[in-house]
């Protein structure tokens, strides 16, 4: 199509960035029409994201040194198939969640802090998927954290207070060890750009450190199992939005970020030992998260709890990484269908949770039989995280369960069935109180836009269901490893 | 190139839309609600029909593929085994929704329940149109989705209870059954189900993970089938509504399971193969065991319900112990069962669930004089329970017949005793129910009686679907070789699987006395 | 009308009545035209041309209907009682407020016993079977007492294992034969399980000794007219069973012998039992039983001796059609015998009771001496068999004069006769008379012929003269006859032993609570609470992870455990 | 040559020491203003790490750990705003400046 050649040329990462920033700036300097420019912002990011992903779909990766200022001391942009179905992802979910947030918002006095942090938060997302070396990584990271920290803040309250203050804590933590790493890194090799250390990494001591600091402190951003413990209650009691940004796109982005290092830059380090304790650790995740949700009390706790869950299934990734040369994409397909199924199940939580004044699960069943199109939301989306057919999760998990048993790890296979059981029983018992005999009750009245987003991205999961093909082979398109 | 797809995807729609629809309703909407729901039912009736008049008189095959991942496509087609029981679930549908209409008058939360039902519909006519084994996984798994909240619609602690149970057995066989269908998947790729298999062409040292995977389908689709180890959700299951455990026991859920096995015996391994694995003598003794087992069960229930759970249990079994005879007059057998299984089980809990509406009854011993009180309603009891007990004219003897003839052929005569001993349970918990209902004398009031001083036993909505299911039973015994009846039409199916010559020697060379 | 419609509406007439009754108003009333409904079957048994055979494929499996000269005198004879049953059931019931109910099962019955006469398939054979033998508890229990719950109980039981073993075995013929058709069944000789199942399944129906306990049970316990047709009609449907599907000629020899066996024994037993009965009907169900081991003996030679089959089967259908509207007048007798006084309740049974003891120039004469008389002629001598066929008919004399005591003792309630019930009965009597003049006038001569007065009469005298004895004993020395064999004979032991059975069973809760139901239960109330306590101690640990140093030394634990775990892998490459 | 090659090692171990002692503050020390002064402390630690590496590359000092070193500097320093900001916040809600030892805060 001629049109695509046209877009060939068209430098549209920048704007990726450049857009939600200016958003917040907007945001920023006309406060009383600050959703508007959130929303704005937001569809044109939609746009940028699906034009971006089509032409690396079509041509390939795209790499774009800004200002044309060459590594190291230049800021390079590289957008792949990999980065470019993230974008899309935080695209479409950030949407979602700005529509959402219009309603959850509305006639709170400081809600403009909300989409100046929020938009900022987007902006440091888009850069870090974008980015092609490790010193800017930690940048947008820390610039995604500390967004992150605020929007949790923004609930006021002690409880997401304290909650903020120990998610700072820990990823502040985090990100030393990462600093760290990229220390060393650049002590051995002298370079900073993800290929070119992928080019020079080799089996010695230095980078085994670095990698080892790195990943640890990854880890503890993304929230594995056992460093999971800050999420629950920073997820919980954030508002509904906020909660879905978090749970949905910025975990991701800090496992993004590990897969990048591993695919990118050490493949050369020996993962057999790694892929048995990132295992088991993957493997305690989901057990771990999947019987808390099962007693937690509130609605939004089971939600956080079923991503601490679901977080171990990302990081079957090492395991994969070494027995199957096409393994991550499954769990980069699976990070995808979480993201918006988990943002679906928060949105709609929040709605429900806004329609009740509290989300304690058993007294929710009034509002869930009298919001049905919520319910509804939930139902699916929580369908999807089970991994039920007719969603993404199925796609996913048949993904993982196809990638494991190709690669002979029937182990890591049954991790990924039973996580799925376990999943169920939690969804299912988000479910039941709408089953309870009991009058119907609508709650308080709340704006439509609040009960249609969260059913829109709902379905959205199972469109998800019929977009493997072209999701994996926008996947294919991803910047291959370095030196090994 | 198959054409028509759209034809399929209408039939899967037909029932999708107006349920959804119908989730939306209010409650007072009884007209509109009434109107969407047997509008489906019809529409989809009717587009079976003519589906059936495309395949048969027409010869047009009917398939339509969605792909869903590289080398993995959602395949919907339409063959005489999909055609088989997508009819069953159209016919029984219909009926069964008139009976929900008229059963849930004025009870609370009805158009959750009907619009949750129409999923159910929908999942099931799925499941007969899926043409390959991911394709009916994915129909099955949402039919335990679309299943959960009938099973717990009415709310108390104790459906609570039951449908956690029915969870916790169908998702974690449907967990074992993603397993088993990603490694042959693996193994095989996704093929489409072919009659006599697709497997033959892997080589012989496969043998045991073939076997592995079998027996790891044979528990996935088990545990709805309801057989031995995997059976204690049904039971349970029954504090559904009555129009439920009717569909969830004759068409739905239970059906689900056994026709997946048959699938997976006749078009996935091919029965030949299965046979050279050493795979169907087991199954046939899990069958054996599993009708039994539920056997003894049903005598000992005292509540109507259970028993008819119980002997569900024991009569699904019926299907795969013909399918794993491995023989033509067998599957005959076993494949006729599915449908007249069903027709004659939902009878059975409509009949069960218009004593219990109309009088009060919900136990065996309650049942004294219904007969005098409930002519029609105890005729149809009637009718099924002698019918699922074997004896002729009726449904159920065509395939105990078959099944009987069957086992000889398959050269394991002794199966003949369990089908012998099975009757005689069968008999004696039909019996006594019956009895009591026609010959003993009531004394006192019913437990609690509504719907009295009308003109009809009960109401019409209750009545008419259950004298229509129990014709449907007695006809398809009596004229079981009409070229409509389901006997005539599983000889086709048995046919493609076991070659033409050979099945009608076997069966129908009497023609010509 | 054309063969195809008539052979249908012989059974379906019935069937067609029995709808025909649930219609809305006038429904009710209809009960009254039951009778009508054999009218087709007599008619087909007179007028259908020999060899009438129809095909309807659209029926069960495909259906075969066909009436050769064996199924003719088997219809004749079940048209003829089931059309008197209905008359007198008219006037029987009165205002019996279950009269419907009644008329509903009886037709039933009546269309699976007529259907199964004209069955010319296995399949429709076994349909009209069990129809018949289901639809006849509705007649056993009607009365709803004890008794007749207790004999329906026992009664359908056998009826169902004979059932079941009837299906076994027809599907073993089937297998073999490779077709259900009855020209097709007897290209192929049974094979022995299927013999040994169609001996024991038909058993049953036809009263064969060890399987006969139901027959005193649910004779004196069913309404009169049910009884008769129980005794006269549906008890030869296992003969005629036993005619077509083990055809002499094609099944071993040795089952010739068995039948003979057992047939006399029955013959004997079935008389002594009798005799020492205290009821009426009970002696008559005795004597049927006694009948039907004469007519299995019969049958039993014929299968021994395949040349004398032609002879012996058609004196056996004679012999059936004898017996069973004699017992038939009996037992509507016995019905018109309490309401008048005693000499006029003789004079009603004194001519059946002496046809069944096989008075000569009555149809007990005619058929007795055909069915001896091929035996005469066997290869082999069979004087044995004669001589004990003869003692029998002593004994069947014995046990009609005990019949005859019974039914003239006791209190009676004078009461007038309906017409509905004399005229049945009147028909049948002066049937056992007239019967073999019409039908078989030369065979009736014959049976003249061969067989000189006296060898039909000293059985009689034999009789007599035991039976005097035993009359003398009571009059002078007040002896009372000992009541040494209950009704129903072996049941009873066997139902004590049962109940001691089932009250050891349930008295130990075990039994009651199946192992699967007690580890189901513990499933679902000890797991979940198993599950609650982990969930607990989960959350602990969630609560000791939150605390900083927890999570602290965690992080540092992991990384030297990632430090490690590299480590090794790098060793793990470099080696 | 000694003390050329000697510079930098010190850094390098004086950086992994800050880093160490940070990470033992953070873990240990419960008020929030000592935790948040020891991810001060690390990032400290690590810059000099940096400027160790910047110092012992061959041909003369590597600028780009010290551009490094001065946008980690910015960063480190908003971190910190923030992180003072909600210690402040925290104490205000909960009376507290510490971390509550157990429970999640519902």
């Amino acid at each position: 199509m001629p049109w695509m050649d046209v877009m060939a040329d068209m430098a549209l990462a920048p704007w990726l960035v450049i857009l939600p920033l200016a958003g917040a700036l907007l945001a920023g300097l006309w406060p009383a029409a600050a959703r508007w420019w959130g929303l704005l912002t937001a569809l044109l990011t939609l746009v940028m994201a699906l034009l971006l992903a089509l032409q690396v779909h079509a041509h390939g990766p795209m790499i774009l040194d800004l200002g044309g200022w060459a590594p190291p001391l230049g800021i390079t942009l590289v957008a792949d198939g990999l980065a470019s179905l993230m974008l899309l992802m935080t695209a479409v979910v950030g949407l979602a969640i700005s529509l959402h947030a219009l309603g959850y918002l509305a006639g709170e006095g400081r809600g403009h802090w909300f989409w100046i942090l929020w938009l900022w938060l987007w902006a440091a997302m888009n850069a870090l998927y974008l980015s092609g070396d490790v010193f800017n990584l930690y940048v947008t990271l820390e610039l995604v954290v500390l967004a992150s920290v605020a929007l949790v803040a923004l609930a006021g309250g002690a409880a997401p207070l304290v909650a903020a203050m120990r998610y700072l804590l820990v990823s502040l933590l985090g990100s030393m060890a990462y600093l760290m790493g990229v220390a060393l890194l650049y002590g051995a090799y002298g370079v900073l750009g993800l290929q070119a250390l992928g080019a020079q990494v080799a089996l010695s001591a230095a980078p085994m450190l670095a990698a080892v600091l790195m990943t640890v402190g990854l880890l503890a951003k993304s929230a594995l199992f056992p460093l999971h413990v800050w999420l629950p209650p920073a997820h919980g009691s954030a508002p509904a939005p906020v909660s879905a940004a978090l749970s949905a796109l910025v975990v991701k982005v800090s496992f993004y970020l590990i897969l990048r290092l591993w695919l990118t830059v050490f493949p050369a380090l020996p993962l057999s030992g790694l892929d048995v304790l990132m295992g088991v650790l993957a493997a305690g995740a989901v057990l771990w998260g999947g019987l808390m949700a099962l007693r937690a009390p509130r609605l939004k706790q089971v939600v956080a709890y079923s991503t601490v869950a679901q977080v171990g299934y990302l990081f079957l990734l090492f395991p994969f990484l070494r027995a199957h040369p096409e393994g991550w994409k499954a769990v980069v397909f699976f990070a995808v269908a979480h993201g918006v199924a988990k943002a679906a199940v928060f949105l709609a939580a929040g709605t429900l949770q806004r329609a009740a004044g509290h989300d304690r699960l058993a007294d929710l069943g009034a509002v869930m039989r009298g919001r049905l199109k919520t319910s509804f939301a939930l139902g699916i989306a929580g369908a999807g995280l089970v991994g039920l057919p007719f969603t993404g999760g199925f796609i996913a998990k048949w993904l993982l369960v196809q990638t494991a048993l190709e690669a002979g790890l029937w182990i890591w296979a049954l991790v990924v069935l039973g996580g799925g059981l376990l999943a169920g029983a939690y969804v299912f018992r988000l479910l039941g109180p709408a089953f309870e005999p009991g009058p119907a009750d609508r709650g308080r009245p709340l704006p439509a836009v609040m009960e249609w987003v969260p059913l829109a991205l709902a379905l959205l999961t199972i469109g998800l269901g019929f977009a493997g093909t072209p999701a994996l082979s926008l996947l294919a398109r991803t910047l291959a490893g370095g030196g090994g | 190139m198959a054409t028509g797809g759209y034809m399929l995807l209408l039939i899967l729609l037909s029932s999708l839309l107006p349920g959804v629809a119908i989730f939306f309703l209010r409650e007072q909407q009884f007209a509109l609600r009434t109107a969407l729901n047997l509008g489906g039912a019809t529409l989809k009736f009717l587009l079976i029909i003519a589906l059936l008049v495309g395949v048969y008189r027409d010869g047009k095959t009917y398939s339509l593929s969605v792909n869903l991942l590289p080398g993995i496509d959602l395949v919907l087609a339409a063959d005489a085994l999909s055609l088989l029981f997508a009819t069953l679930s159209a016919v029984l549908w219909l009926v069964t929704t008139i009976y929900a209409i008229g059963y849930l008058e004025d009870s609370p939360n009805r158009s959750r329940f009907f619009g949750f039902f129409s999923l159910c519909v929908s999942a099931t006519v799925g499941i007969a149109f899926s043409g390959n084994l991911i394709t009916l996984l994915i129909f099955y798994e949402i039919l335990t989705l679309a299943t959960w909240p009938l099973v717990v619609h009415r709310g108390t602690a104790e459906s609570f209870r039951a449908g956690r149970i029915y969870l916790a057995y169908t998702l974690l066989g449907g967990a074992v059954l993603l397993g088993a269908v990603v490694w042959l998947t693996l193994l095989a790729g996704s093929e489409p189900f072919t009659a006599g298999g697709y497997l033959h062409h892997l080589s012989a040292d496969q043998g045991p993970v073939l076997i592995m995977i079998f027996a790891m389908l044979m528990a996935g689709f088990g545990v709805k089938a309801a057989l031995l180890p995997l059976h204690s959700w049904l039971p349970r299951a029954m504090v559904a509504p009555a129009p439920v455990s009717a569909l969830l026991h004759a068409v739905a859920v239970v059906k689900a399971g056994a026709f997946g096995i048959v699938r997976v015996l006749n078009d996935v391994y091919g029965v030949e193969l299965a046979a050279d694995l050493g795979v169907t003598l087991p199954l046939l003794l899990l069958a054996i065991m599993t009708i039994v087992y539920g056997s003894v069960r049903a005598v000992f229930a005292d509540d109507l319900k259970q028993r008819l759970a119980f002997s569900t249990v024991s009569q699904v079994s019926y299907i795969i112990l013909g399918v794993a005879l491995a023989g033509p007059i067998g599957a005959v057998g076993g494949l006729v069962h599915l449908v007249h299984q069903g027709v004659m089980k939902i009878t059975l809990f409509f009949c069960a669930g218009n004593f219990a509406e109309t009088l009060g009854i919900h136990r065996v011993d309650e049942m004294r004089g219904v007969g005098r009180r409930m002519p029609w309603t105890m005729t149809a009891f009637t009718l099924a329970a002698l019918g699922m007990i074997g004896i002729p004219p009726l449904a159920g003897f065509i395939s105990k017949w078959y099944l009987g003839l069957g086992a000889l052929e398959a050269g394991l005569a002794w199966v003949t005793v369990v089908l012998v001993v099975s009757s005689l349970l069968n008999a004696l918990y039909f019996l006594p129910p019956i009895l009591r209902g026609w010959f003993s004398r009531r004394e006192g009031p019913w437990p609690d009686e509504r719907h009295g001083g009308g003109r009809l036993e009960t109401h019409w909505m209750l009545l008419l679907p259950t004298m229509a299911v129990a014709a449907m039973a007695l006809g398809m015994g009596l004229l079981a070789s009409l070229t409509i009846s389901p006997l005539y039409w599983v000889t086709f199916i048995v046919e493609f699987e076991y070659g033409y010559d050979h099945i009608w020697r076997a069966i129908f060379e009497w023609e010509t006395p | 009308m054309t063969p195809d419609l008539w052979l249908l509406l012989i059974p379906l007439t019935p069937l067609l009545l029995v709808s025909a009754l649930a219609l809305p108003v006038v429904g009710r009333h209809l009960w009254r035209l039951t009778p009508l409904a054999v009218l087709p079957a007599l008619a087909g048994a007179l007028w259908l041309p020999e060899g009438a055979w129809a095909f309807y494929p659209w029926l069960l499996l495909g259906t075969e209907l066909a009436l050769d000269p064996v199924g003719r005198g088997f219809l004749l004879l079940t048209a003829l009682l089931w059309g008197a049953a209905a008359v007198y059931a008219q006037g029987y019931l009165g205002a019996d407020p279950s009269r419907v109910r009644f008329h509903a099962f009886f037709l039933l019955a009546m269309a699976g016993n007529l259907g199964l006469v004209v069955a010319a398939d296995v399949v429709f054979f076994y349909t009209s079977f069990a129809l018949m033998s289901l639809a006849s508890m509705g007649l056993v229990v009607h009365e709803q007492h004890f008794e007749s719950w207790r004999a329906g109980w026992v009664y359908l039981g056998m009826a169902l294992v004979g059932e079941v073993a009837l299906f076994t075995g027809l599907i073993l013929l089937v297998h073999d034969a490779g077709g259900h058709g009855l020209v097709r069944v007897w290209e192929q000789p049974p094979g022995m399980a299927a013999v040994i199942l169609l001996l024991g399944g038909l058993g049953v129906k036809a009263g064969l000794v060890p399987l006969h306990l139901w027959l005193p049970l649910a004779h004196p316990a069913a309404p009169t007219p049910a009884s008769a047709v129980l005794s006269g009609a549906m008890i030869k449907a296992g003969l005629l069973g036993w005619m077509r599907l083990l055809p002499p000629g094609s099944v071993p020899e040795a089952l010739g012998t068995v039948l003979v066996v057992l047939g006399l024994v029955g013959a004997g037993y079935g008389v002594l039992a009798g005799v020492f009965q205290h009821r009426v009907k009970t002696v008559l169900a005795y004597s049927s039983i006694s009948q039907m081991g004469l007519m299995t003996a019969g049958l039993g030679v014929a299968m021994m001796h395949p040349a004398l089959a032609p002879a012996l089967i058609s004196a056996l259908v004679l012999y059936a059609l004898h017996h069973g509207i004699a017992k038939a007048a009996l037992f509507l007798g016995v019905g018109i015998a309490q309401r008048v006084g005693r000499t006029a309740a003789l004079a009603w049974l004194l001519l059946p009771g002496l046809a069944l003891a096989g008075m000569p120039l009555t149809s007990g004469a005619v058929a007795k001496t055909l069915l001896k008389a091929p035996m005469y002629d066997a290869p082999v001598d069979l004087s044995l068999v004669t001589l004990l066929l003869s003692t029998a008919a002593a004994g069947t004399f014995l046990l009609m004069l005990r019949f005859w005591v019974l039914a003239a003792g006791g209190s009676r309630e004078p009461r007038p006769v309906p017409v509905s019930l004399w005229l049945p009965c009147l028909a049948l009597v002066l049937g056992t008379v007239v019967l073999p003049w019409v039908l078989a006038p030369e065979d009736a001569f014959k049976a003249l012929a061969v067989e000189p007065a006296l060898a039909l009469l000293w059985p009689m005298g034999l009789g007599l003269l035991i039976g005097g004895i035993a009359l003398l004993l009571a009059r002078f020395r007040g002896w009372t006859l000992p009541r040494w064999i209950p009704e129903g004979d072996l049941w009873v032991p066997l139902e004590r032993g049962g109940q001691g059975v089932l009250g050891w069973v349930s008295r130990t809760p075990g039994f009651w609570h199946m192992p699967g139901g007690g580890f189901t239960l513990a499933l679902v109330h000890g797991v979940p609470r198993l599950w609650a306590a982990w969930l607990d101690r989960v959350a602990r640990g969630e609560r000791m992870l939150l605390r900083w140093e927890t999570l602290g030394l965690l992080f540092i634990g992991l990384v030297l455990s990632m430090l490690v775990a590299v480590y090794l892998g790098a060793v793990m490459v470099m080696s | 040559m000694a003390a050329d090659v000697l510079t930098p090692q010190i850094y390098l171990l004086c950086g992994v020491l800050l880093f160490v002692l940070g990470l033992h503050a953070l873990v240990v020390r419960r008020h929030l203003l000592l935790k948040i002064l020891a991810v001060n402390v690390m990032g400290s630690g690590v810059f000099m790490v940096l400027l160790g590496v910047a110092a012992g590359g061959e041909g003369g000092v590597d600028p780009v750990p010290h551009a490094l070193v001065i946008t980690g500097i910015v960063v480190a320093v908003s971190a910190t705003a923030v992180a003072l900001v909600l210690m402040l916040r925290v104490k205000a809600a909960t009376g507290l400046a510490r971390l509550p030892r157990s429970g999640p805060e519902d």
